[in-house]
């Protein structure tokens, strides 16, 4: 029985189309970022104004931009900076909206409740972009301060969706044992709720990733991202930009490179929810 | 209902006080100071310090918090520290562009979503239904700063059909207008519209499994009546939720497209007074977006008490 | 097939517009000012609008940057220098119909010294002792020392005629005595001029005038492309001009500022305030990469803090030519521990952030590793410029004519402090004599690219893109400014 | 001839089998009582009857509605049988309405789709229709939304929508499994007449026996996709033939073999206890409204006893429940299990607690599917930290022994049990701590009847092995009455009623208990078992 229920999960994984496509296209700019740190076609440290703004050639598979430097190389290197951002930023929103929301379920309908839940609405209610434009404004534009304007977006995110998750479980009868067994509230939210809401938030994960690399493509675009020397997909488009009509290889290239991982990522948070989601597994009822 | 919408606009009021005081503070700390950034580089000591007093930036920060609210609850946005015109009008000048703007891709959203959520979930798993799906998950990849970009280069400089930017203003009438916001409101819009086409669906989808689509095709219903006469109203609410994030998110979010597109909206607005430290200015929009999204969501919050009969008892 | 053609007909519809008369020009400018009073603010960006168009001072440059007479058609210098009489034009009348008299002159003067002036160029004004209306059509200055530049000096922005009638509300309604009327301002996008029919002068050849604002480069591109421009006054992106080049509807005007851009180095601190490492970064910059790749081969390399354009410019570029191994020996002989981290501050234009780029690549080549950071002019002006001068390097094109003598400040933020050139200052300041002051120029010239006191770049190109058809723009930019007075559409 | 002729109907989902050869007959006036456990297939026939079917079945045989094959319509032809010549009532009358649109809308829709007539003559025969469901618009107005009605009165909209054009056919799935008991009487009577009235021919699906016992004319008794024995109810009770179906009847009339083993002392005592949970108020500024779930209810519980505790939905068991585990406080009164108060101060008293265990209804929530059986059991060591490790392991093979299962079963997930062993790990899971109380909250009333008896006798049997004292708590008179020495009758709060088991059922005292004696269904007397 245990064989077969792994195995319709592994076959039911195999049948998803939406899981494998978005998986395989993870997966490849996954391996660009960790291949760029042992290997890169050319050193994008080293300008070569020579060579600059070439097309596509043998020499350079995507062609150079401005200042000569190979495109593959920067998007290998870039996907780095994007990953690392969008994987920072969900682990703050993670490590701090996660039990918030779990604290807030488990104090459900009391004032401490109410208090996160408007708290997060009003973090809602802040235009995000214009908030991350302030944040980096301040402290001066940098990946890091890119990674907290983002991730403290994050932080209600995830906050909410383990709320709801958990609110749901509170309900249900085995909560209502482990409290027989005398068990508090925040060891059952660690021992019980937490795994129980673990599907959500790797979906809800793979989703605000996606979000993660697109806002900070959006922030870099506009100069407050990943500073120079490293290479990140937004400054590359916003870098491109008074190219595109003579060069559009330098546009897009990155831009592609952004499309198709976000791509990848929500097809795979697709993929998951409907690999987790207890409708389709009803199988047992 | 009245109780309802009592302890929403109570909330609301609340959650204004609030941001008030969050987003007056954390602006005040930004480093830079507005008065040496007017005067540029080779201001005198002494003309700062006029030029300090003139802007009222050496009085306490808590006295010019309340200086600020007050002002606000009457109307006052206070005097631009750069432009030296009343914020108010600039923020009046600048939603000229921006409303609409938002106004239309929002339209544009809620046309395009609309239909193609409703034609997916009625059509489940068919090959329609699967490309919609497939090039909704395009849309919502696709960064639309980039999406802009290939739209200027296509429509406004190769094909000219479009301007490549900037707006001419309400007076140079509604044909100009459409000429400068069609492009932005399709780089808005694309995205929006994917997402809430997709929300559309699942919602739909949601709907249609519940037990009481079932007792309507008991009655003899199609799938089709089932799907419009009980389905859509039900999955009215999550897509209600998203309209109004949406709508805010328009409105504010139009900061990178209306740098592309150099139309003179709150986005860029807010972009230059940052830049140029202009913090009544930056205050003021932040408040003004915050309670934008603030009152879309106590609209939003009314609106589902219209649509739904369990809310309206309350 | 029907519906396509419509909407081919639509688009074609829309695309046309209104078709404009060919008196009226709508030029693009990158940064849009915060009000219009030249006289209160540093902003280029208002002189670009205001100056020559609304107001006009004693004297105005001419598009040489020689130095021409304004509201003052003649005037005569005293024996010792100190006593200037202006004898203004006849029949000048201010916008709002108020007439151009002495007493504005002294209005004007008097206010951009006073106590509680804001000027932001204070020191131009600092060596009139008075100003004195002899009577309507004469004014007397008397200075406190003799001054070469005063003429010069009057000839700037900040020193423009105003009229007390209409002071008040210079800031967003300025009423000057030029050829242009201000017309309206829709923030974030135009500021309109039109033509003012009772200009005492040479009339204006446009009825209108429109200055469009377009931060973006690239947005500026397509503007110009799809028309919506007539013109690009410093025209952001180098990488583009090729192509309007090669476009028969329009053309480039290729001229000179006065903008020498410089890598700044932090004279006040280690490893700056060591002359080794600044040559050693003196002999690590290639100008020639530089140039090709953030300006796309417009720029003049230059080898000291000097327009190369002015005849008293000596070409020091042979003091700190490209040669890497030098410089390593250097950093060696100067003992530093490689890699030297240092911090470079990048301001906003494409010139700073993309040269910044190449620089630190050209740096990194020898064994100094700067950081990179983008900071906006607010940050800048901050920290690198006023007060702070947290910074080591950075990148900036001081645009001011005749500038040289910032060197002298030892609290200005390159943190020089050199009592020889200040010496050569102080005696520049006092002389009038061209040739001795041409030899004074000379040596000060040598002494900093002998200092190696900051990396000298490259002499900022001004790039204008126009229509074809439209004439009399300037070509250089002896001063910030968008001079529409001659400027006509070729019939 | 017969109305409804089903041959040879066989079906299957996305090529899983659901349904083999199945083959019924209805005639008109008559009706049809179709049983079974879950997964024999009942729903699934009434869904083919209405080609209501889920994506991907694929029906095969033959379905004649008045000699016309239904299977063979399409599904423009059946959109026009459906609600006109066959109406349908279902399990869940909660959710069957829609929610955003008024009964009448609803009922008045049925009729609109069939005929051509205008809005107002809809409205006029929607309200005869509800009242015909005794709902009068005069009581209750068709204005009315779903949720401003109770579940028996949802389920009569459902039946009012169902017959509004008078059908040849009602199909009516679990009608009443959802409902209480007196609930459960008034819309089976209702049914029951309106079929009389109309003349209509009624299918009736449940899983219990004793539902159809005096209202099927036939009966038809499925399992695993087939009918395996159909006749008139009458003969079916007196002679069953099929071994499946006297199992089930069997299972349907166990009561465990046990003893009263109850001593004098007292081992729970619950003494004026009061709950009240304080409502939102309903009107602006208006005063918080308090629902008093539990009025002062007194009882002691004897040590070895089984007590139940009986009574409606709504009627305070649930909250009283909860109070005696200690999950809540007490406004009044007090709570003494063993002499000692199961709250002391404001915080659950742990040490008391561990002799008390629960088991609850649904036996899929009742696991945290993540952790393995051997953790699960484990879980009420949290009680009694003194219980070493190596004791532990033992501890959970003894009472997975208990139980009927194996000590290699703790190494097992929760979802590779069926429903009949998942309660029993959870009466493992009760034992563990070795109680010396444990509460049956609904134990056993999600069961399918057989898994049923087999875990009644496992209490049975466990509480003469240990010792075990019972408060057995369910809306199921049936099951109360086989395993229970006494009980009592709890309604709006109160405990109105209170004795020896079989002198309350057989003779009830107070007017409540008589009507929920009388409603509740019963097989016939003389059934063969």
């Amino acid at each position: 029985m245990s064989l077969a229920e792994e195995t319709s999960t592994t076959a039911m994984a195999l049948k998803n189309r939406n899981l494998l496509l978005g998986g395989a296209l993870t997966a490849v700019f996954l391996g660009a970022a960790l291949l760029s740190f042992l290997w890169v076609p050319y050193d994008v440290t080293q300008l070569d104004i020579a060579n600059k703004i070439k097309g596509p050639s043998a020499a350079h598979w995507l062609g150079t931009d401005h200042y000569g430097r190979d495109i593959l190389a920067m998007i290998m290197v870039g996907a780095r900076t994007s990953i690392a951002v969008a994987v920072v930023a969900v682990g703050i929103g993670m490590l701090a909206g996660v039990p918030l929301g779990l604290w807030a379920a488990a104090r459900r309908g009391s004032l401490l409740d109410e208090v996160i839940m408007r708290g997060n609405d009003l973090v809602f209610a802040f235009p995000s972009l214009v908030i991350a434009v302030m944040i980096t404004a301040a402290f001066g534009p940098s990946a890091t301060n890119a990674i907290i304007a983002i991730g403290i977006f994050n932080i209600p995110v995830f906050a909410r969706i383990t709320r709801s998750g958990a609110l749901t479980l509170w309900s249900r009868d085995f909560i209502l044992a482990a409290r027989v067994a005398g068990k508090g509230s925040a060891r059952i939210s660690f021992e019980h709720i937490l795994p129980n809401v673990l599907n959500l938030l790797i979906v809800q994960g793979t989703i605000q990733f996606s979000l993660g690399i697109l806002a900070e493509a959006g922030l870099s675009y506009v100069g407050l991202g990943a500073q120079p020397p490293i290479p990140s997909w937004g400054r590359m488009l916003a870098d491109s930009q008074t190219f595109i009509s003579f060069a559009p290889h330098m546009a897009l290239f990155p831009g592609l490179a952004i499309l198709l991982t976000v791509l990848g990522l929500n097809l795979m948070g697709d993929g998951l929810r409907d690999l987790f989601d207890p409708k389709l597994r009803r199988g047992r009822t | 209902m009245l109780r309802y919408t009592l302890t929403r606009f109570l909330s609301l009021c609340l959650s204004l006080a609030v941001a008030s005081v969050v987003i007056f503070f954390a602006i005040e700390v930004l480093p830079g100071d507005p008065a040496s950034i007017m005067l540029g580089v080779n201001a005198q000591p002494d003309t700062l310090a006029a030029l300090r007093t003139e802007l009222g930036l050496d009085q306490p920060m808590v006295a010019r918090y309340f200086a600020w609210v007050t002002g606000l609850l009457q109307g006052d946005f206070g005097i631009s520290y750069t432009y030296r015109t009343p914020v108010a009008q600039m923020i009046a000048d600048r939603l000229a562009v921006s409303l609409p703007l938002a106004l239309f891709s929002l339209a544009l959203t809620v046309v395009i979503a609309f239909p193609v959520g409703i034609w997916a979930a009625s059509r489940r798993g068919s090959v329609s239904d699967v490309s919609i799906m497939g090039l909704t998950q395009l849309g919502v990849a696709i960064p639309n700063f980039w999406f802009a970009m290939l739209m200027v280069l296509v429509f406004a400089i190769n094909l000219q059909w479009f301007s490549a930017g900037g707006f001419a203003g309400w007076d140079a009438g509604l044909l100009a207008v459409l000429k400068s916001l069609t492009l932005p409101a399709i780089a808005l819009a694309l995205p929006q519209a994917s997402i809430l086409a997709r929300v559309m669906r699942s919602a739909l989808l949601d709907t249609l499994s519940e037990d009481f689509i079932r007792t309507a095709r008991a009655k003899g219903l199609t799938r089709r009546q089932a799907l419009w006469r009980h389905a859509l109203r039900n999955a009215l609410i999550p897509v209600l939720t998203i309209i109004g994030m949406q709508f805010s998110f328009l409105l504010a979010g139009g900061i990178i497209i209306e740098n592309v597109f150099y139309l003179p909206g709150l986005g860029r607005l807010i972009f230059q007074a940052i830049s140029a430290r202009d913090l009544v200015v930056v205050e003021s929009v932040v408040m003004l977006l915050v309670f934008a999204v603030i009152l879309v969501n106590f609209l939003v919050e009314l609106a589902y008490a219209a649509v739904d009969p369990r809310l309206r008892a309350r | 097939m029907k519906a396509k053609i419509s909407a081919v007909a639509l688009a074609a519809a829309m695309a046309a517009g209104p078709v404009l008369a060919q008196d009226s020009l709508t030029v693009a400018l990158q940064l849009e000012p915060p009000h219009l009073d030249p006289t209160s603010a540093a902003a280029g960006a208002i002189d670009q609008v205001v100056y020559a168009n609304i107001f006009e001072g004693l004297t105005r440059f001419g598009p040489d940057g020689s130095v021409n007479p304004g509201l003052a058609s003649s005037w005569e210098i005293s024996e010792d220098g100190l006593t200037y009489t202006f004898h203004l034009v006849e029949g000048a009348k201010f916008h709002d119909g108020t007439d151009f008299e002495a007493t504005d002159v002294v209005f004007s003067l008097d206010r951009a010294r006073g106590e509680d002036s804001v000027n932001a160029q204070k020191t131009l004004f600092a060596g009139i002792e008075s100003v004195e209306a002899v009577d309507p059509a004469t004014v007397k200055v008397t200075l406190s020392a003799p001054d070469g530049l005063f003429l010069f000096k009057m000839a700037w922005g900040d020193a423009v005629i105003v009229a007390p009638e209409s002071i008040d509300d210079i800031k967003t309604a300025p009423v000057g005595t030029g050829a242009f009327t201000f017309d309206g301002w829709v923030q974030g996008d135009s500021i309109s001029l039109a033509k003012n029919p009772d200009y005492w002068g040479e009339p204006a050849m446009l009825d209108a005038a429109t200055f469009k604002y377009i931060s973006d480069p690239t947005a500026g591109f397509a503007a110009m492309m799809a028309g919506d421009v007539d013109a690009f006054v410093a025209f952001p992106a180098p990488e583009n001009l090729p192509q309007f080049d090669a476009d028969p509807r329009f053309k480039v005007l290729i001229g000179s500022t006065e903008g020498e851009t410089i890598l700044a180095m932090n004279n006040g601190r280690e490893p700056f305030s060591n002359k080794l490492v600044r040559e050693a970064v003196a002999h690590a910059i290639n100008r020639q990469d530089i140039i090709d790749g953030a300006m796309f081969g417009y720029g003049t390399p230059i080898g000291t803090f000097f327009a190369p354009h002015n005849p008293d410019y000596v070409d020091l570029t042979g003091l700190s030519d490209y040669d890497p191994e030098k410089s390593k020996a250097l950093l060696e002989e100067a003992g530093v521990a490689l890699p030297l981290k240092v911090k470079m501050t990048l301001p906003p234009p494409s010139y700073a952030r993309r040269g910044g780029e190449i620089v630190a690549a050209q740096l990194r080549a020898v064994g100094i590793e700067p950081e990179i950071e983008n900071v906006e002019w607010a940050q800048w002006l901050e920290n690198t410029f006023r007060n702070a001068h947290d910074y080591d390097l950075t990148i900036i094109s001081h645009t001011e004519p005749m500038d040289i003598n910032a060197y002298a400040n030892p609290d200005y933020y390159f943190q020089y402090d050199n009592p020889a050139f200040q010496d050569v200052m102080a005696k520049l300041d006092v002389e009038s004599d061209p040739a001795v002051r041409s030899e004074l120029l000379k040596s000060a010239q040598t002494m900093l690219a002998e200092d190696y006191v900051s990396g000298f770049l490259f002499e900022l190109p001004l790039h204008t893109v126009a229509k074809t058809g439209v004439e009399g723009l300037w070509v250089n930019m002896p001063t910030q400014a968008t001079d529409l007075t001659g400027v006509y559409w070729e019939k | 001839m017969s109305l409804l002729d089903i041959r040879n109907l066989s079906l299957s989902i996305h090529g899983a089998p659901i349904l083999h050869e199945v083959s019924l007959t209805l005639a008109r006036g008559d009706i049809l009582g179709v049983i079974g456990e879950s997964g024999s297939g009942k729903s699934m026939t009434a869904f083919a009857t209405m080609q209501l079917l889920p994506e991907g079945a694929v029906p095969e045989g033959e379905v004649l509605l008045d000699g016309v094959d239904i299977l063979s319509r399409s599904e423009r032809e059946m959109c026009q049988i459906r609600g006109r010549d066959i109406g349908m009532v279902f399990q869940e009358p909660m959710t069957a309405l829609n929610p955003l649109k008024t009964i009448g809308d609803q009922v008045a829709e049925t009729v609109l789709l069939h005929e051509k007539v205008s809005r107002g003559v809809a409205q006029e025969r929607a309200a005869e229709a509800l009242t015909r469901a005794e709902l009068p618009p005069e009581k209750f107005p068709m204005s009315r939304y779903p949720h401003e009605l109770s579940g028996g009165q949802r389920q009569r909209v459902v039946i009012a929508m169902a017959i509004a054009l008078r059908p040849k056919l009602l199909i009516a799935d679990e009608p009443t499994t959802a409902l209480d008991v007196t609930t459960q009487a008034q819309i089976l009577t209702l049914l029951k007449k309106l079929v009389k009235e109309d003349g209509m021919a009624m299918m009736m699906i449940t899983h219990d026996l004793a539902v159809v016992a005096d209202m099927a004319d036939h009966i038809a008794i499925m399992q695993k996709g087939r009918v395996v024995e159909e006749g008139p109810t009458a003969q079916i009770f007196r002679q069953m033939q099929h071994p499946y179906s006297k199992a089930l009847l069997a299972a349907s009339t166990h009561a465990p073999e046990r003893s009263d083993e109850s001593q004098e002392d007292p081992l729970l005592e619950v003494r004026q206890v009061r709950r009240t949970y304080t409502l939102p108020a309903k009107k602006l500024f208006g005063a918080r409204r308090q629902i008093e779930a539990v009025k002062g209810v007194s009882f002691t519980l004897k040590r070895g006893e089984s007590l139940g505790l009986v009574g409606e939905s709504g009627c305070g068991k649930s909250t009283l429940t909860r109070a005696i585990l200690g999950l809540e406080e007490v406004q009044s009164g007090e709570i003494l299990l063993d002499g000692e108060p199961v709250f002391t101060g404001h915080k659950p008293n742990d040490v008391v607690r561990r002799k008390m265990q629960v088991v609850f209804q649904d036996p899929y929530g009742s696991f945290n599917p993540r952790h393995k059986v051997a953790r699960l059991v484990a879980e009420p060591f949290h009680l009694t930290p003194d219980v070493p490790r190596a004791e532990r392991e033992d501890r959970i093979a003894e009472a997975l022994t208990a139980v009927g299962l194996t000590p290699g079963d703790a190494h097992k997930y929760i979802h590779e049990f069926s429903g009949g062993q998942r309660q029993r790990i959870a009466i493992a899971r009760a034992l563990i701590t070795r109680p010396e109380l444990i509460l049956l909250d609904e134990a056993v009333s999600a069961l399918d009847v057989q898994v049923r008896a087999q875990i009644l006798d496992l209490l049975a049997d466990l509480s003469k092995r240990y010792g075990l004292s019972y408060l057995f708590i369910s809306h199921d008179l049936s099951v109360v009455r086989t395993i229970t020495d006494r009980v009592m009758v709890m309604k709006s709060g109160e405990i109105v009623e209170e004795g020896p088991t079989e002198q309350v059922f057989d003779t009830p005292a107070h007017s409540y208990t008589q009507a929920l004696v009388a409603a509740a269904p019963r097989l016939p007397d003389d059934v063969a078992a």
